[in-house]
């Protein structure tokens, strides 16, 4: 039952979501998402709304609840989402789901879209300005909690400087270190410390709040990191080299903008990459990266829309790409 | 210097408080005069300390007035006491046990260098000088719960006079001190009233009434009796103001067989809190159908003794044996069913669950037997049957056995715990200070169980800092000194003289002598 | 006494109310909408009630185990790690363990409550043995626990491939209310001729609510009925004289943590085989150890007040939840109340001055008419 | 040379680690000598670090973000007096009530200042709190990593010695222990019980701010939700076992930070210990060193129990 929009006049549409615990001001990928759902309501004259989560507990009685505020679509925000909003969907087989960053694969209902994203790319771009940059030949990447989600992020950029190394004929070494939390900012902060201390020049997290002590560290030790999800040079103007973009807005955007024309998705995953413009690096990346350097990206970005480098996103994958580079 | 009689230092008049609906101080009126020494008297819960706490600003009168050197001064605080010269020894003493006895008597009125920084040096050197002038030794920095109780009162009497008190007001001073501290303390009153303090002493010991006091003021039941001279009248008389009647302080005591030896102990060691040897090499044997005392002045290891055998502490060497077997480090329930029962010296932190009722109070060495409880399952049943019976007996106040312990008064909580000790029947009753602070009636009351107890062919073993008590309940005295029994006499043969001498650590009988 | 505490808990919640209007208008909100969106989002329809007792019921069992040993002289500020311990150690029996319905999960229950128990029981003995602080070591357990419990997670067997989440438990060992009958075709068919209980059943009705009120029965029969609560009691009220009493003190505190320890660990079970079926990374403390000192203090430390108090909680949390999609208000007022509340419960006489007050001028006015 | 660096970044981690708790287990210290236990430390502590970068982000100055921190967190106490002190309320439900309103008041603010966001917008280096020894050391070097810190972490020091110096050397310190020890012995010589109480729960508030701000707008930039989970339990934690002393409850924080510094350290190794198990270190280390070393603990004789006067 998904093709009954066209009938509805575009201001009675409803859409909403359902957050993680970060919440929708998380300045992160939450955020991003209700950025893009707002985008939508601007543009389509759509209604939007938001329900957060204090604790996982609470996802499957927001999704009723959103059920019965009578949403056209209803968005579950982060992997943690994907089992309560499974069950959602096959309880509700009528009502319209959507999730970012998960995939039931050839499981998915008919009524659900699954919104994923090629972290590992943007991730293997960054690895690469860090991999030409570095002064000291060694890179640092710090994560929050280790889990699948993650590791993308953690083999895409190492690929990166490896691949940046290859070109340059150079060994460059990857300081790798878990947080445990994507909270502790002290802990992020020591390790990224303990990192430049010991020769790093710039550093890449994948850690959530964990990671605003990685920054914090650059910005005392005047050396670089690399933000993650959004653009975060603005948290440290002169010491966020770049960052590994995933605009969670554009798939959100994409996916109300295919329900407006009736044109909804179900029961595929949507995968969103360079190609479809929801990764890449920071607008702000000519701030501080050379123009030289930005335009080999851009060449990079080309080999893996058109397959030439098939980027990493776990350990075996990993293992496979070394081979190959 | 004699009293001055032209000038009242003191003239409480009217003085009514109230508690609630209870009336605590009913229309009294006292007047003190210059130089005089001025005794209180008056049963358990008279009013006493309520109207001296009144004076010291501690409770607020409900009605009535207080003049202090003919002025009107309303007290509404102890600075206000402070001030205007009253000094107060507490019957609880209000020392702070972690402080050193410098920090103890200048706190509130610090001598301070620049910003508030204590000058201590300047304090010992002037609380020194102090203790000179009047006589009152005291070590200034030991820390409170290093020192003796003796010493703790000095400094209580200190802490007063470095306010400059020129009114002194001590509630219960003697009540744990030894004979000889008793006698040094009076000395120190007559000497503090010939330089002009004015002194109002609460007791209810009548000899040191007769001793000390110039006039006393007898107040039974919140309501002033009357105000005499005590140079002319009788302790006997004074007795009978207190209480309403005549009264006999006499115990009645059958002479009884003494039987065989019924626990035995040998050479016993008890570390204290501080892993002192606070019992050190104690021995005695404790007989069938008698009461055995131990006099001594608190601090030499009885605590430690009573907790020793109890299980209650471990026993560093030593044997303690019951009926000839060894009951050594046993656990406290172990040793309870072996046949030694305890009143504690503590009763409200040792002897009750004070938020318990009474019934539940009654079981709390018994819960886990029958009838109590059947398979771990109270039976609540017999519990309040077993407490309504023992309270009918033993004449517990309010007759309820539902009701809270710690809202009963102290004799009825002491009351709940001889109960229940008694109705073990033990083979061994341990009484630590059974009748401290307990009025003439409530302490009548314990004696006679005690002794009843002993013609039953058990035994007791009496441990009490009041040595009336021990020579009156007694048939043998030992007397601890040090962690160690220095000497045991017959109890006939016994006299207050010879018993302060070995409290004190004299030496044994033969040398007091 | 009884009524009276009951009073002062109302007139708290209901200062706990207005103080959360006065927030909400100072943001802008209108306060009775937000408490109507509440209200109606607590009571609007069977469904809301049931995940209102769904989100309640490890609030009853975390505060139990928080009042429980605070009968007994202990502060359990370990329930939260208690809960972790359980939740973890009943997946893993929910998904190894291979046995029939019915059976499976009382040993998945068994096991959470006796490994929350174990973990309880570690600060208890450490209490018990050389007299360390029961707050910090629970307060260091708590962490360890969850660290501890991502550790196992991560494991190759039990990790599910593709998500930070260990397997999900078998069906077998759910406590779902009818969960297959719900599903199958005959439940099926019921469901849509009756709305009632289609609604009330579709949030995951589980055992868990049951289990817990029974729980707390238990626990108040023990504390009241039995020779364990009243040695329990007797230790938490005065130590000295429940050792005097031949009571073993040191068994005792490292029994009572040990059930304490259960309780929260009973209630991550129930959690993990009623609603979550598994065991998820943890990325923060989710609070259902720090919300039942909060429960347990509301009811005044008593097992069956737990339930209320849990109740109140619970729909205070799921109502709260509404608030933002409705009308816009941020969740936060919620904690502010639940704070104030918790506040107002702390001073009795401050409440009590409130009620003579309120008592005084009634009988001012009164005379007045005279 | 490099194990002396090594040990350098352990040590700078630690201290790092260690000040904010500082501050808050140093007004646990005053707060529980004066006899009231204050579990609401995390609620003040939140709050303080709220303030602390909400007021230097506006005013961009950060000693003044510093002192409004250590203001809200006062006045956070303020309440929690209130409560204890004049109502006789039991200590342990108030400080619950003040963890559920300091956290619920400080996003609650935020969102309302910073448009919605649930953290405040970041300071720059030079409208944070300054770090005196910068440049003072070459940089890498053992002092450098040790001694190049924000000047909170120095004043933290200093705190612990002037607490030190103030409890147990003046007048107001004897005052303050005798409160929490015997408050009826302090009521019978004059001294003014509540007073003192009231001071000493507002003076914990506002060292509870202080450390909230020592993360805030020192350790970090800004403040978001997720920056005081925990810490100020663990900084109760490390002053119960300090035994409630100032220099005790330094060690315990010190300990804890150094605990933190070599789990981050290990985890930078070539060792290959999971991240999970290192996280715990931290604390089964506390654990160790409570039972090994520290042993029993017991407060002030007083503390915890509600003063009442003259209840008539
Ligand atoms: N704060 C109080 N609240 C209620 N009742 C009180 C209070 N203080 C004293 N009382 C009651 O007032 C009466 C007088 O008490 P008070 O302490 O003055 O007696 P006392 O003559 O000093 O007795 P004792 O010889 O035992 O010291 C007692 O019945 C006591 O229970
Ligand atoms: N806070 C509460 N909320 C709801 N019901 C309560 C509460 N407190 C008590 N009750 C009810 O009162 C009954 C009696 O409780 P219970 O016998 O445990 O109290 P108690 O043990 O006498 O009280 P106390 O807590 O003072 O020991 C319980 O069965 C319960 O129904
Ligand atoms: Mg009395
Ligand atoms: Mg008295």
């Amino acid at each position: 039952g998904c093709g009954n929009n066209a009938e509805k006049p575009k201001s009675d549409i409803k859409v909403a979501m359902v957050t993680d615990e970060g919440g929708v001001h998380d300045q992160s990928f939450n955020q991003s998402a209700w950025e893009g759902l707002k985008k939508a309501e601007k543009d389509f004259g759509i209604k939007v709304s938001y329900v957060e989560s204090q604790q996982d507990a609470d996802f499957a009685p927001n999704f009723e609840t959103l059920l019965d505020a009578g949403n056209d679509l209803i968005w579950g925000i982060g992997y943690k989402l994907s089992d309560a909003l499974l069950d959602a969907a096959t309880n509700n087989p009528d009502q319209l789901y959507a999730i970012v960053d998960f995939s039931y694969g050839d499981k998915t209902p008919d009524n659900v879209v699954g919104v994923v994203f090629k972290a590992e790319q943007s991730s293997f771009l960054v690895g690469y300005i860090a991999g030409k940059m570095t002064e000291t030949n060694k890179v640092g990447f710090v994560g929050g909690t280790a889990g699948d989600v993650i590791w993308g992020f953690d083999y895409g950029f190492q690929a990166g400087v490896q691949y940046a190394a290859k070109e340059l004929g150079k060994e460059i070494e990857i300081l790798n270190q878990y947080a445990e939390s994507f909270s502790d900012v002290s802990k992020g902060k020591a390790i990224a410390t303990q990192m430049y201390q010991q020769g790093a020049d710039i550093i890449f997290h994948a850690s959530g709040d964990t990671g605003n002590g990685v920054i914090e560290a650059a910005k005392e030790q005047d050396k670089w990191a690399i933000g993650v999800d959004r653009d975060q040079n603005y948290l440290a103007p002169d010491n966020v080299l770049t960052s590994a973009m995933k605009r969670v807005d554009v798939g959100v955007y994409n996916v109300v903008k295919d329900l407006v024309e009736d044109n909804f998705p179900g029961g595929q995953t949507v995968v969103y990459g360079l190609e479809e413009g929801a990764v890449g690096i920071a607008p702000t990346s000519d701030k501080h990266v050379p123009k030289e350097i930005l335009e080999e990206v851009k060449e990079l970005e080309k080999k893996i829309i058109d397959g030439e480098i098939e980027v990493p996103y776990n350990e075996e994958t990993f293992k496979e790409f070394m081979k190959t580079l | 210097m004699s009293i001055d009689f032209n000038t009242k230092v003191i003239e409480m008049k009217n003085i009514t408080k109230k508690f609630g609906d209870f009336v605590a101080n009913d229309n009294i009126d006292l007047t003190v005069h210059k130089g005089e020494i001025h005794a209180l008297l008056g049963e358990n819960g008279a009013g006493k300390t309520t109207l001296m706490n009144i004076l010291y600003g501690l409770y607020k009168p409900t009605s009535g007035e207080i003049y202090i050197n003919g002025k009107k001064i309303d007290i509404t605080n102890p600075s206000v006491a402070i001030e205007n010269g009253i000094g107060m020894v507490h019957q609880h003493f209000m020392l702070v046990e972690t402080f050193t006895v410098v920090e103890n008597i200048i706190l509130g009125m610090e001598i301070t260098k620049n910003m508030g920084v204590l000058d201590i040096e300047r304090a010992t050197k002037e609380i020194e000088e102090l203790s000179k002038k009047y006589g009152l030794h005291v070590d200034p920095n030991a820390k409170i719960h290093d020192i003796s109780v003796g010493m703790q009162q000095r400094v209580e009497i200190l802490k007063a006079l470095y306010r400059g008190a020129d009114i002194l007001i001590l509630d219960e001073p003697t009540a744990v001190l030894t004979p000889q501290e008793i006698d040094e303390l009076m000395e120190i009153m007559k000497s503090l009233s010939d330089q002009g303090k004015t002194i109002i002493i609460i007791t209810h010991k009548l000899k040191e009434i007769k001793q000390v006091a110039d006039y006393c003021t007898v107040i039974r039941r919140g309501k002033k009796i009357d105000t005499v001279k005590v140079a002319d009248i009788a302790e006997e008389d004074l007795a009978a103001m207190m209480v309403g009647r005549q009264v006999s302080f006499k115990v009645d005591k059958k002479e009884v067989d003494i039987g065989d030896v019924i626990l035995k102990v040998d050479n016993l060691v008890v570390k204290d809190n501080r892993n002192l040897n606070a019992v050190n090499g104690l021995s005695l044997k404790l007989h069938r159908g008698e009461i055995l005392g131990i006099a001594g002045v608190d601090g030499n290891g009885q605590s430690e003794f009573i907790e020793g055998i109890t299980g209650l502490r471990p026993v560093e060497s030593g044997v303690v044996t019951l009926n000839g077997k060894d009951i050594t480090n046993l656990t406290p329930k172990e040793i309870i069913e072996s046949g030694i029962n305890t009143i504690p010296e503590d009763r409200q932190r040792r002897g009750l669950v004070l938020e318990f009722t009474v019934a539940e109070n009654m079981i709390l060495e018994n819960y886990y037997k029958e009838p109590f409880s059947t398979k771990g399952r109270l039976n609540h049943e017999s519990i309040s049957n077993f407490a309504i019976e023992l309270i009918d007996k033993f004449d517990i106040r309010p007759q309820d056995h539902n009701h809270k312990v710690g809202e009963l008064s102290g004799g009825n909580q002491q009351k709940v715990i001889l109960a229940r000790e008694i109705s073990n029947n033990p083979d061994v009753l341990i009484a630590a200070q059974p009748t401290r602070g307990l009025d003439v009636g409530a302490v009548e009351f314990i004696h006679k169980y005690l002794i009843e107890q002993r013609d039953n062919g058990k035994a007791v073993l009496l441990i009490s800092f009041e040595l009336d008590e021990i020579m009156n309940l007694s048939d043998r005295i030992a007397v601890i000194f040090n962690g160690k029994i220095i000497d045991i006499m017959d109890a006939k043969e016994a006299d207050e003289r010879t018993l302060g001498y070995l409290m004190a650590g004299g030496g044994t009988i033969d040398e007091a002598k | 006494m009884k009524r009276n505490r009951f009073i002062m808990i109302g007139i708290s919640i209901l200062l706990g109310l207005i103080v959360g209007a006065i927030v909400l208008l100072i943001a802008g909100f209108n306060p009775l909408e937000a408490y109507g969106v509440m209200i109606k989002g607590v009571f609007g329809s069977p469904k809301y009630i049931s995940w209102t007792i769904i989100r309640s019921t490890p609030l009853i069992l975390t505060g139990i185990s928080v009042a429980f040993a605070f009968r007994t002289g202990l502060f359990n500020i370990g329930a939260e790690g208690q809960f972790i311990i359980g939740s973890l150690v009943a997946t893993l029996v929910g998904y190894f363990v291979k046995l029939p319905p019915i059976i499976h999960p009382i040993v998945a229950l068994l096991a959470g409550a006796l490994a929350g128990a174990l973990w309880a029981g570690f600060a208890g003995l450490l209490k018990a043995k050389f007299g360390i602080n029961e707050v910090i070591t629970t307060i260091m357990l708590n962490w360890i626990a969850l660290y501890f419990s991502n550790f196992m997670v991560f494991t190759k067997a039990f990790k599910r491939p593709n998500k930070d989440a260990s397997h999900r438990i078998l069906e077998s060992a759910s406590i779902n209310v009818l969960g297959k009958w719900k599903t199958s075709e005959a439940g099926k068919a019921f469901l849509v001729e009756h709305k009632f209980w289609k609604e009330f059943l579709n949030p995951p009705v589980n055992y868990g609510f049951i289990i817990a009120i029974l729980v707390a029965m238990l626990i108040w029969y023990i504390l009241k009925h039995t020779t364990l609560g009243y040695q329990l009691r007797a230790v938490g009220f005065n130590k000295d004289a429940a050792e005097y009493g031949g009571i073993d003190v040191k068994k005792n505190i490292v029994v009572s943590m040990m059930i304490a320890g259960a309780l929260s660990g009973l209630a991550g079970a129930t959690q993990v085989l009623g609603v979550s079926k598994e065991t998820a990374i943890l990325a923060i403390m989710e609070g259902y150890g720090f919300d039942g000192i909060a429960v347990s203090l509301i009811s005044g430390n008593n097992p069956i007040g737990c339930i209320p108090a849990a109740l109140l909680f619970g729909a205070l949390k799921y109502g709260g939840s509404k608030l933002q999609p409705a009308i816009g208000a941020p969740f936060e007022v919620i904690n502010i109340i639940i704070g104030i509340i918790v506040f107002f419960i702390a001073m009795p006489k401050l409440v009590e001055m409130i009620i003579s007050y309120r008592e005084k001028k009634r009988g001012g006015e009164v005379e007045s008419i005279k | 040379m490099k194990a002396l660096n090594d040990l350098g970044i352990i040590l700078g981690i630690s201290l790092m680690y260690a000040a904010p708790l500082m501050y808050t287990a140093l007004g646990g210290v005053i707060s529980e000598n004066a006899g009231v236990v204050n579990i609401g430390l995390e609620g003040m502590m939140t709050i303080g670090a709220f303030t602390g970068a909400a007021v230097s982000y506006f005013t961009g100055n950060p000693w003044l973000g510093f002192l409004a921190a250590g203001l809200s967190g006062g006045a956070l106490a303020l309440l929690h007096a209130v409560a204890c002190v004049t109502f006789a309320a039991d200590h342990v439900i108030s400080g619950t009530a003040i963890n559920f309103i300091g956290p619920g008041l400080a996003l609650y603010l935020c969102k309302i200042f910073f448009d919605g966001a649930a953290m405040t917008l970041p300071l720059d280096l030079n409208h944070k709190i300054p770090r005196p020894l910068d440049r003072f050391f070459s940089t890498n070097s053992f002092w450098n990593s040790v001694l190049n810190q924000y000047a909170t972490v120095y004043i933290a020091f200093l705190l612990v010695i002037l607490v030190w110096f103030i409890l147990y050397k003046t007048k107001l310190g004897l005052r303050l222990r005798s409160v929490g020890e015997h408050p009826r012995a302090a009521d019978t010589l004059g001294i003014d019980v509540f007073k003192i109480k009231y001071l000493a729960v507002i003076l914990s508030g506002i060292l509870a701010g202080f450390g909230g701000a020592a993360l805030s707008i020192a350790v970090v930039s800004n403040y978001r939700i997720s920056l005081i989970s925990g810490q100020g339990f663990i900084a109760l934690a490390a002053m119960i076992f300090g035994n409630w002393k100032p220099q005790g409850a330094m060690w315990g924080c010190l300990l804890f930070g150094i605990a933190q510094g070599l789990a981050v350290y290990l985890g930078g190794t070539s060792l290959k210990i999971s991240s999970q198990i290192l996280a715990m270190i931290p604390y089964i280390i506390t654990i160790i060193v409570l039972v090994f070393f520290v042993g029993e603990a017991t407060g002030p004789a007083a503390n915890g129990i509600p003063y009442e006067k003259d209840q008539d």
